[in-house]
């Protein structure tokens, strides 16, 4: 059991809103048609990648998902130049050459981002091998979505880890929806926890809304992992407030559905409502991380837009380290 | 004549066919959407493209099939289908994301007829959305007919306007043979006269939206709309070219390129996929070893670098071959 | 329940001796070196084909996989042909393209051995739907190993025929190995049935060198699927007699396990013992059905020696219908 | 120099890198062998064709890694090791698996470093053996390189002796990109002269096992032994050639076959897969449109028919190129 402090709070508050007011802001420049491409936000699901990573170092590996800007931010990427990969800037974190699906920053274990839905477990397994190999307790982390866990990698990732105990979480988070598509429709059992057991590892389902319940039942996961006794799976049940991906729609949901979400599930209101009920934290404290967030990301855009594009020559560099 | 766009001539065409034969059925992600939705709205996404809107009111869930995210199953139950009777059609959302499935394509429905003496056909289509030019990053923007093209047992249809869209899916939905149907992102919206009634483009037979007599150029895809105006572009300077659009790459009508070669004796090939082992490569290896006497001058290939395809605007756009590109290709072989 | 009589168990056991003396006499003609290529012997899991196909009609579809041979018997393949097949001729099964792994019979519902492991489950699921469409109660059957269970593919096709509720029946064949791995390696939960059930179907282990436990399991399932309520799987644990491969020299095995299964676990003896115990059947009519498949074996190998290889004509022919 | 057959040089190969650097891995099917065998001998495989023999022992279960029949878990797995500091070699039992695997081999591992702006590497070896001669069928018996060839951000290697054999997959070994390593399964047992010691053969660098002046011919893989067959027995009626083989097809060394053109005039080339989008299309396409000036005659291109591989051995006879078919077309580019 971690013992709440201050500082931990803070620390999981501020990575929460700073991923929220990302989403909430790139919704906004989409709209006005200031960055191009196909872009899905994660806003909804912050409690997930924070109460997943905050117990993860540097040396912890994670692969995301085409929703990742909120696995990026939890694993410590730097916020700016994110917005300015987000943006296609030259400077941004991947160059511009990669994009919202295809963010990374391996100085801080973070494997990319990945626009193939099931790309991500079997490199999260290879990664474990590497951590295994390097004899250090470090563990890997997989993210995916309830429809990810329909793609035939992700069980053969799942398998693998099995037969060779590795190190790695698989985390699936289940906000009801695979495209267009409702989660009891596409995951025939209507039940991926029970899935992941039946490969053969611990698995359990958490309220994806509640960061104290993800974060507890990470720390179940980690203690298994590092004790090497082999992969566990967290099924995470969550909403996310936005379409699939910008422009979306979204017809297959109830019209209030999103407005009711944002009621009655907000993960950062739970989060709010929890810490000042306990009395852990007063609200001038969060008031000021929201205001510093608001303020960092005002910072992000206004540095993306102005930042220019990459050169011309960078077309056909990186393709190879030598060739 | 109806003036329609690429998406919805693709639409008619399924319509059409599915009438015609209660065999046709369709499956894929979301090809209708909204199952286990929370709104009860079926056809929620119509594809995810609006390509297949509609389909699953007049056909019913038994032939308008939404699956799970499981291309190896999407298509290995279409071609099993396929040997049990039905005549389905597998949407893959992307085509990059053959390479989840790729095993089902090539070395199953491609070889049935073949490794079982030809005691069984499999006629599946399988229609994928292709290209660049909406910034979707490199597992979103590839034209990976490439490596279809190549396989035995596989027909590849690269449509470049909304009337041979039609017209070729409706042949590829009669054929007994399995067929990858490319659709170019960028075509979707993209409008023009499509022939009223009953249309059918066969394969194997080009097409030459442009005449001249100084250069032959061969473009697939999106790119015939560029040669297009590379070409009416460099009227005013008095060259004239035949642009051959092959429309399908498997078969391939080589009597329409040699033919127009030896009035031409030049040959730019556009290709927007990269230049190893592309079909421009391969184009130009077929002239080169079966009408070389036509040739007068080096074969031009305008494609992609040989890189991924990159985010960025300004890098996708100069990723893409272009109008640009391709009129000064055709100036090079015809001035050099 | 079935009720056994003179007819119908001798058909059953006419189909699993056929199986056996086929392969038998394959494993002597490949060390004679009178047959090309990669052969995969079903000796010892016939109870498993049979148990299966006997429910079968020629309008029920299976697919099969590389060890395809017993599948393809048990479900009517002509002997004769088959045999050309495999030692490629002309007027083999397959025009002498296919081969040993790629042996189809469409007017008796084989759809085919597949030499790509994890390759025939998709297809058994389109086939289902084909059945489903076609109203008239048929199913399709896929035939895997345990190995099989550890490709995506698999995986897929059990969650599509889940989420379709169609009336495919996954057969899972334990033989205890995939090539030279040993299944409780390879498969990380130790328990395939588990598996199956974790994708939401009912799933159970039979005895597979018992005919008669195989054959009152697939009755269940296919009263199941039948019925419209989906999918079913049976893992069926059982032994092959030869290596994987011929010329295998299984150096994985104790060397005495396939001396001792031939002994204890033989489902041919296993059938004799129990019809001849119940008094259903008596040795004498056993043994009359055994000297007439082992007439037809000789004489499919003779006309198969005999027979012409296919013109080089052919070597174009069947690439498509027209092109 | 030792006489050693291909098989032994990988083997060999394997163990020295193995021990020069502790990050260096296998991952595959039966690599070892054994695992859960009621023997309990491991190396009950050591590789279905013996290539990694005796590893497991020296260097472990951690570094000699035996997996389920999982291939994109295979691949998958060792391009995550490969960004976490290993250096992994992934080894998929048969080259026509890629099916199974080629998302995580062309979207994931090829495009890594270009899609994360250069900020990583993926040293990533993928072993592999192809190609048809022991009637394996359809599905057990493709060269199917060229359509890796074609991917931006892999490289390709195809060895035709022992020697190359050694010195390439340690070249694949210690480079930082992405490497996938052909081995013809009918090469597996030739033996030749491979130097002792320390042997590396640079990527991009052709060799020319044969000098002449008549005619180049470029021959990867097995196809090199059935030139030279070709080639020499062609020496009586006093024809002779280059004959270039150019080791890695990406990248390829066109200088080496430019200047042989340049004194030849004349092509042929030799290439096991079927002609469609194949290598031998390809570089016959990069010499029409780079070369063309040196070319005397049309190019002649030696392939597989367009279609699988058939079963009978009298059929997958006649599929394969063979130095009859060599030479014959040797000569007609002479003669023609
Ligand atoms: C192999 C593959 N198939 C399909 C897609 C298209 N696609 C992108 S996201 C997505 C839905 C993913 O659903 P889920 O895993 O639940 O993640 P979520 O979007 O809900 O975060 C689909 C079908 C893809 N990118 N890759
Ligand atoms: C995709 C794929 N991977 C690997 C192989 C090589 N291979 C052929 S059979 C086999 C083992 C299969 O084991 P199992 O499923 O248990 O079937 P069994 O051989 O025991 O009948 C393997 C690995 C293959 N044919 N296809
Ligand atoms: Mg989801
Ligand atoms: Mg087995």
């Amino acid at each position: 059991m971690t013992d709440w402090n201050n500082d931990n709070l803070l620390a999981a508050y501020r990575r929460m809103k700073t991923i929220r007011e990302f989403e909430e802001r790139l919704h906004l420049e989409i709209q006005q048609g200031q960055i191009a491409g196909f872009t899905h936000l994660y806003s909804g699901q912050e409690a997930v990648a924070v109460g997943v990573c905050e117990h993860l170092s540097d040396q912890d590996y994670i692969v995301s998902t085409h929703r990742g800007h909120g696995h990026c931010i939890a694993k410590g990427c730097d916020v700016i130049a994110m917005m300015k990969e987000i943006y296609g800037r030259a400077d941004g974190l991947c160059k511009g050459k990669g994009g919202s699906m295809h963010i990374a920053d391996f100085d801080k274990g973070m494997l990319g981002a990945n626009a193939i839905v099931g790309g991500g477990p079997p490199l999260a397994v290879g990664a474990a091998i590497a951590a295994r190999n390097a004899g250090e307790r470090h563990v890997s982390v997989a993210f995916g979505g309830d429809g990810s866990c329909n793609q035939g990698t992700v069980f053969e990732a799942m398998n693998l880890a099995v037969v060779l105990q590795l190190p790695t979480i698989f985390v699936f988070e289940d906000n009801g929806y695979s495209e267009h598509t409702g989660a009891d429709y596409a995951v025939g059992s209507k039940d991926i926890a029970g899935r992941c057991a039946g490969f053969g590892m611990p698995a359990e389902r958490v309220d994806g809304d509640d960061f104290f319940a993800v974060h507890a039942a990470m720390q179940k996961a980690l203690d298994h992992a590092r004790a090497g006794n082999g992969p566990y799976a967290l099924e995470c049940t969550t909403t996310r407030f936005f379409g699939h991906f910008e422009g979306d729609p979204q017809r297959y949901r109830a019209k209030d559905e999103v407005e009711r979400h944002r009621e009655d599930r907000d993960c950062l209101k739970n989060f709010r409502q929890r810490v000042t009920d306990e009395g852990w934290l007063d609200e001038a404290e969060l008031d000021a991380v929201d205001a510093e967030v608001l303020a960092l990301i005002d910072d992000a855009v206004a540095q993306a837009q102005a930042a220019p594009p990459p050169s011309v020559d960078e077309l056909t560099t990186d393709v190879y380290i030598a060739y | 004549m109806t003036e329609t766009t690429f998406r919805q001539a693709l639409n008619d065409a399924m319509f059409e066919e599915m009438r015609r034969d209660e065999r046709v059925i369709i499956l894929g992600e979301d090809v209708s959407g909204g199952a286990g939705g929370t709104s009860g709205e079926r056809d929620a996404s119509g594809g995810i493209f609006g390509v297949s809107k509609g389909l699953i009111f007049e056909f019913g869930e038994d032939r308008v099939i939404d699956t799970p995210i499981s291309e190896s199953a999407i298509i290995g139950a279409g071609a099993g289908a396929a040997l049990a009777g039905l005549r389905p059609i597998s949407e893959i959302m992307f085509a990059d994301f053959v390479g989840v499935c790729m095993d089902q394509i090539y070395n199953q429905a491609a070889k049935f007829r073949y490794m079982f003496g030809g005691k069984t056909r499999c006629p599946l289509v399988i229609r994928t959305a292709m290209g660049a030019g909406m910034n979707m990053g490199a597992q979103h923007s590839q034209t990976i007919y490439p490596i279809l093209t190549g396989v035995p047992g596989l027909k590849v249809v690269v449509p470049s306007n909304a009337a041979d869209a039609k017209g070729l899916l409706k042949t590829a939905i009669r054929d007994d043979d399995p067929v990858v149907f490319f659709e170019h992102k960028a075509l979707y919206n993209r409008k023009c006269e499509v022939p009223d009634g009953e249309h059918l483009v066969p394969f194997g037979e080009a097409a030459m939206p442009r005449e001249g007599d100084d250069c032959t150029v061969v473009a697939m895809g999106r790119m015939v709309v560029f040669a297009e105006k590379a070409i009416d572009g460099l009227a005013a300077s008095g060259i004239t070219c035949d642009l051959i659009d092959p429309r399908t790459l498997s078969p391939l009508d080589t009597d329409t390129i040699f033919e127009s070669l030896e009035h031409t004796g030049r040959l730019v090939i556009v290709d927007e996929s990269p230049p190893r082992c592309s079909v421009a490569s391969d184009i130009a290896g077929i002239v080169a070893s079966e009408a070389f006497g036509s040739l007068r001058a080096p074969i031009k290939l305008v494609t992609a670098p040989h890189a991924p395809v990159p985010f960025a605007r300004e890098l996708e756009r100069a990723y893409m071959p272009g109008p640009g590109d391709i009129a000064a290709a055709i100036q090079d072989v015809c001035n050099g």
